[in-house]
């Protein structure tokens, strides 16, 4: 895939750059913008998804919610630098992962090192803000009842065993890449990936007391929907690793696509409940902003809104209805949204990718190349299996050192102040 | 001396307290509370998923009163506060032994 | 305009790219741009706008609030790439409006199509930010009473018939634009188009049971005014549409006029009602956002700081004094800050261009060209005009077709359960 | 330290452009992230430290707590153009200050002036935000007390004889500039200025009837930390004055640092007071902000997370201990977080530049240059002893016009109240 | 008639008005309060300085019933917001001279 | 027994808290009210036109004491809570019937 982006970027860039393949000059327009991103992408978890997923969450149990997130950007902002880029994007050990020590604290990097047309620590980074969001995601499954201890050490175990695995087979020399799966800005790398870590580990965890979904704040929720759709421009766009037309049009399709599965979830559960709420619409903005992933740069307008609004009335069933009927307590939908939007938006890059946006190498069934979603469906498969596993050795682990849940008392009392000792609100 | 609660619906609150000071009262004391009865809550729903909240909204209003005064004061409040409609609250008579004015020491009905 | 500033563009851009005109090229540093400009308009709306309404709102409205402007964005961001580009930049039809099939769902356009420095994609997306939070402006007028069926009628109606054809006036190949008015970022197609319809709407829809405007949240109020301040700096500097010295000029006249303009009218209110206020101050934030807008790459330092001091002061008069004389419902004051201030903001930019600043076909009243201001004037009126009408009429149709306002009993107890079925707050 | 930079920069940029200092032209790259810098560092004051600081304040002061980082944001913007801009970069004047009408109401200036690759009034406009926030940072040692008429005048004063007097010492001609003292963002300049200046204040103020520091709203604590840490992106990277490997390094560093001091608040913090807290990782996680700012394009990964974790440590030491001890009472902690932490930054700057990022000329104790210790700690005495006569001075002023504290009524009452006379909720 | 006011611990609040409801108790209001008592009180610390708070937040639920129901009511409410642990709160029983529902203007015991 | 409930000043509860404290009331519950009274109300601004909040602040403490205890703790409240200022507040005295403690079911005056 990023070979393929590259070749993108190549037939676009002016005549002036085509021997940049050979001989790698960086260009400060593509690194503006590849800078830009990385900031968008870390807002995106501090504070967008923490404010996002707080506000769902009890008034008692929102800073331990808040707290969730911030650790996570923090504790695999480090882990990253020492052996997960490396795991990532190191020379490949069987097409699996790669070399842990290649990049450990990044020796050997300079400032004038270069990846491509940007700066090689510039890559680093912009990778970086994607492993701590995946991980961040990861937490709206398991609030309101797990030890923060516990989350401590599930951050730091998944955070290096898991993400960076998946990235590499899709984005390094994996084996997903050598096939040819398509992946744009992360579907299956993040948000699959997050979804079923979020599944099982809530199964794993067990039911709340009070599994009741009544947000302590809703202006926080609709907050948090807008940086995250405001970040995630920095994270589809930025995929395209230039400021170029391939990045404009992921961004266009980003915003399509989110505007689409919003009008989806708002006029289902209008029919479905009774009323188009606030926290539905923000809902269908991560639906669609998560579907849209993987396509970003490979589908055209059309295809964007379709698969927006499949996503979004999707990810409204699977929440209000499968939820309810299979009775696991994902406590802010990780997976009904991730995951099921995630899976969705991968399959459908299968299908609508259209050689004239996203070039000859990803073409989809619509425009004559069945394979492609075969493809997809093992990209898929192969990131549930391998989170769905690691998840349940990882939360296992986890269990051993520090036990999983709060006591009882202390998940009634609220984790603000079992675990933090402090209240959101004094007002 | 009665202390006069009434619990009613908030958008009366401004209604009732006008009437009251028609009629002389100098001073109340108003909580925001919720109130479970025969009006029925309504349902919010997250997600698709719906929640009864069966608490509603309601304002208490207490207000103390010479025992002379106790008839006018539940006569304005009933006609104010009245819509009509389920839910307008009720109105409780509490006796009263003393009262003191925090700012003179004042004891009994001049305290009031 | 588009003509101008490109003109205006080719005289600091290097010799080298001298040929820009004839034959386009991709500059990346002006796409990096372009594409962060993009997404800082887009986060004005969700959730800038949107948070500084609902602050505004009273505690049992502020999610019907957000929801305006939340699905104002995604409704008119489907539109656009229908109809509404067209109508704004396709092949004119009588100077009035464009083809609007010409880029029926962004037909023919592909990541490498260009329009002159930047991708085609690019332009389609940095105008539909702007079309999207003109149309989310105008619902400020109109909360705490409207139904939002209603609400959804007009967006999509507003989005097609009004906005893009005012846009195509100004910055397609319109009438305005061939008579050379003056509007560097939409201070006549964006505020005062948004202004009238406010408070032709307002007049339309009558006056509230309750027509206090006591916040239910400041702190909402500050942050939005902060998030719409930091977008606008995409707003007015990505008008220049190149990285160079016209954006950076722009954006330090955007600085000054605001600051000028939020002292302006702190000190007015302390004078005139005893106190400066947070809201006070906020408002004054967007009054001088406002009036800078038509000006920031026409004007220097000083016509900036003139131009924010009088905004400012002027629509505290309108909000604070005229409103109260009229007895009109304008709920969140958007004429009386958009309006009015866009107004101001549109005449001076007659007054104060300086040649020295935008180029010589950008030159105002002070430097000898009294007959720009008549010009300005003309662009005025005919916005208004225009506005005033659809909006009307539009208004019209939606009370048709829906009705209106909601039940007084609804409008008591607060839009957010009679329409949505939620709480902002359970804290 | 801006000639550093300047060489640095020279060293990456591809050959075509290495004459850039016989004959500027403009990079467009470079200038589009020195933009997008400008709108982020703005960010950090307007909302972001606005509300960090307002939701650390008590319920009834938040608002005067909002106002105080407004005004002074909107005051300094334009005092910075009519003299500060010229104080700082104009022709020095002995090497102590600059020429303050060198650059009056920026005489001179045009779109196509240039400073070195950007346009000159980029420049005017990416220190303007500098300048902006360093005087905003001080507010927070002053809050709940303060006359908010007093805050205005130390407003003025300080953000012309105070902030850019110091910047033209490090980054003008100014006497530490040609000592070699390096500050890669403004360590000195703006941390330990700020922070010093806070603490003087504070005792001259006095202590307020209610030291507590229970936070009203700790979600807008997260909120702020968040908005802080991205804007700090275009405060450390754009410093590098260029889209380069050298800000790509900065950007890294900033973030490593800033999670390692946040993790290293977090477990002193657990260990010492039992419970990890919210307020504790969002206090650790500026604390590393402040410390990495002077080293952000010195220094490796390492020594970054070196910074960041003794900065987190000390800072909570500073706070928990040392303030209780002694008794000062500076509200918010600006001289326990930025003043310690900055002057931790600045003299650890000294040790751990590492000439392989930052060039030859920023070499540091551990690479064979322990003289730049001693340089780094001149500046800091320097700074120090300026600072705090100057705000003595100022305060002192400021007291004799209007006099300082409100009355005792008041602040019991709340200064939201009793300064603007309005309510933060009504929720 | 009584007014009965309970004074429990929040996370009660749903028990005890289902086992109201099920012994026929057709209303009451509920207040957010904040409860000193034998229940120490936990510390907030904010930056490392400890904060003590001594005021709990408890729910105050009043419920208005004929003299008939009051041990009914005290014995629902003593089981099923029991938890054995200080802090459990109180009932206090004070008498009502009189009710009126709003809506009808009724008084007495029908109005309850 | 008797109810005491003081319509208090916001800021003075932390006294009156301390002096309670010290004369051995061991339980006490406080609510954040309105109160409305000859003390004046304030008026809010927001964009030039004036709001009158003519319901002020205040906090309501509740403590129910023994019959003998009643004097002891209006003399306290009285005093620590006096600013000499309108808006100091009320206390009012209400007969209290019965007291239990929900944790051990304790009735009548232990229960305090
Ligand atoms: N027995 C009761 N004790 C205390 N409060 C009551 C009681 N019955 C009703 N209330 C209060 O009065 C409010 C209105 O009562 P409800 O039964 O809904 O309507 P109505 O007063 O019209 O009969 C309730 O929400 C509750 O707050
Ligand atoms: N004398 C009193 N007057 C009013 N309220 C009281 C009194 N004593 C206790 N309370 C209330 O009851 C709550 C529980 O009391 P506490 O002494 O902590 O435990 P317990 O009820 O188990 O003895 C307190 O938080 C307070 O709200
Ligand atoms: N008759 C009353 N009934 C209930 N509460 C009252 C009454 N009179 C006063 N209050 C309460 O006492 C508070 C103080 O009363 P106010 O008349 O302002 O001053 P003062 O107590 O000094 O005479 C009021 O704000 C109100 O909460």
């Amino acid at each position: 895939m990023r070979g393929l982006i590259i070749s993108i970027i190549s037939l676009l860039v002016p005549v002036g750059t085509a021997l940049a393949e050979e001989k790698s000059t960086l260009n400060s327009g593509d690194t503006a913008w590849l800078l830009t991103s990385s900031a968008l992408v870390m807002l995106m978890t501090v504070p967008g998804l923490a404010l996002f997923y707080g506000g769902l969450a009890k008034r008692k149990d929102i800073l331990n919610t808040i707290a969730m997130s911030f650790i996570a950007y923090c504790i695999v902002s480090i882990t990253w630098i020492i052996v997960g880029y490396g795991i990532a994007y190191g020379s490949t050990i069987g097409q699996f992962f790669g070399n842990p020590f290649e990049y450990f604290f990044l020796k050997g990097m300079t400032p004038s090192t270069l990846s491509d047309n940007i700066p090689a620590v510039l890559d680093v980074m912009f990778q970086l803000v994607f492993a701590t969001i995946t991980v961040a995601l990861v937490s709206g499954s398991y609030i309101e009842r797990m030890k923060f201890s516990a989350w401590l050490i599930f951050t730091i175990l998944w955070g290096v065993l898991v993400y960076p695995v998946v990235a590499h087979w899709v984005w390094g020399d994996g084996f997903l890449s050598a096939h040819g799966a398509l992946d744009f800005a992360g579907g299956t790398v993040v948000h699959i990936n997050a979804g079923i870590a979020g599944l099982v580990g809530a199964l794993m965890l067990g039911r709340r007391k009070d599994t009741a979904l009544i947000p302590n704040n809703v202006t926080l929720v609709a907050l948090g929907a807008g940086l995250l759709w405001f970040g995630w421009f920095g994270f589809n766009a930025g995929s395209a690793y230039a400021a170029d037309g391939a990045a404009a049009y992921a961004m266009l399709n980003t915003n399509i696509a989110t505007a689409a599965a919003a009008i989806g979830w708002m006029l289902v559960e209008w029919m479905h409940a009774g009323k188009p709420t606030v926290v539905g619409i923000s809902s269908g903005i991560i639906a669609g902003l998560v579907a849209i992933t993987p396509a970003a740069g490979f589908v055209n307008v059309i295809g964007a809104i379709i698969i927006g609004v499949i996503a979004g009335v999707c990810s409204y069933y699977a929440v209000a209805v499968v939820k309810q009927k299979a009775g696991y307590d994902d406590a802010l939908d990780v997976f009904g949204i991730h995951g099921v939007s995630g899976i969705i938006g991968a399959i459908l890059t299968g299908v609508f990718a259209d050689p004239a946006i996203g070039g000859k190498d990803a073409v989809g069934l619509l425009y004559g190349n069945p394979g492609q979603v075969v493809t997809q469906i093992i990209g898929v498969i192969a990131t549930i299996v391998y989170s769905g596993v690691m998840t349940a050795v990882i939360i296992f682990i986890a269990k051993a050192l520090t036990g999983l849940r709060v006591k009882p008392d202390a998940e009634e009392e609220g984790l603000d102040q079992s675990e933090h000792g402090e209240k959101a609100y004094n007002i | 001396m009665k202390k006069i609660e009434a619990i009613i619906k908030p958008f009366k609150l401004d209604e009732v307290k006008d009437a009251l000071i028609e009629i002389g009262i100098g001073g109340m004391t108003v909580t925001e509370v919720k109130g479970f009865g025969q009006q029925k809550g309504h349902t919010e729903i997250y997600r698709g998923t719906e929640y009864v909240i069966d608490f509603l909204p309601k304002v208490k209003i207490e207000v103390v009163v010479k025992d002379d005064d106790v008839e006018k004061v539940i006569d304005v409040i009933t006609k104010t506060a009245q819509t009509g409609r389920v839910g307008d609250g009720k109105i409780f008579v509490i006796p009263v032994e003393d009262v003191v004015r925090i700012r003179t020491g004042e004891r009994g009905e001049v305290a009031v």
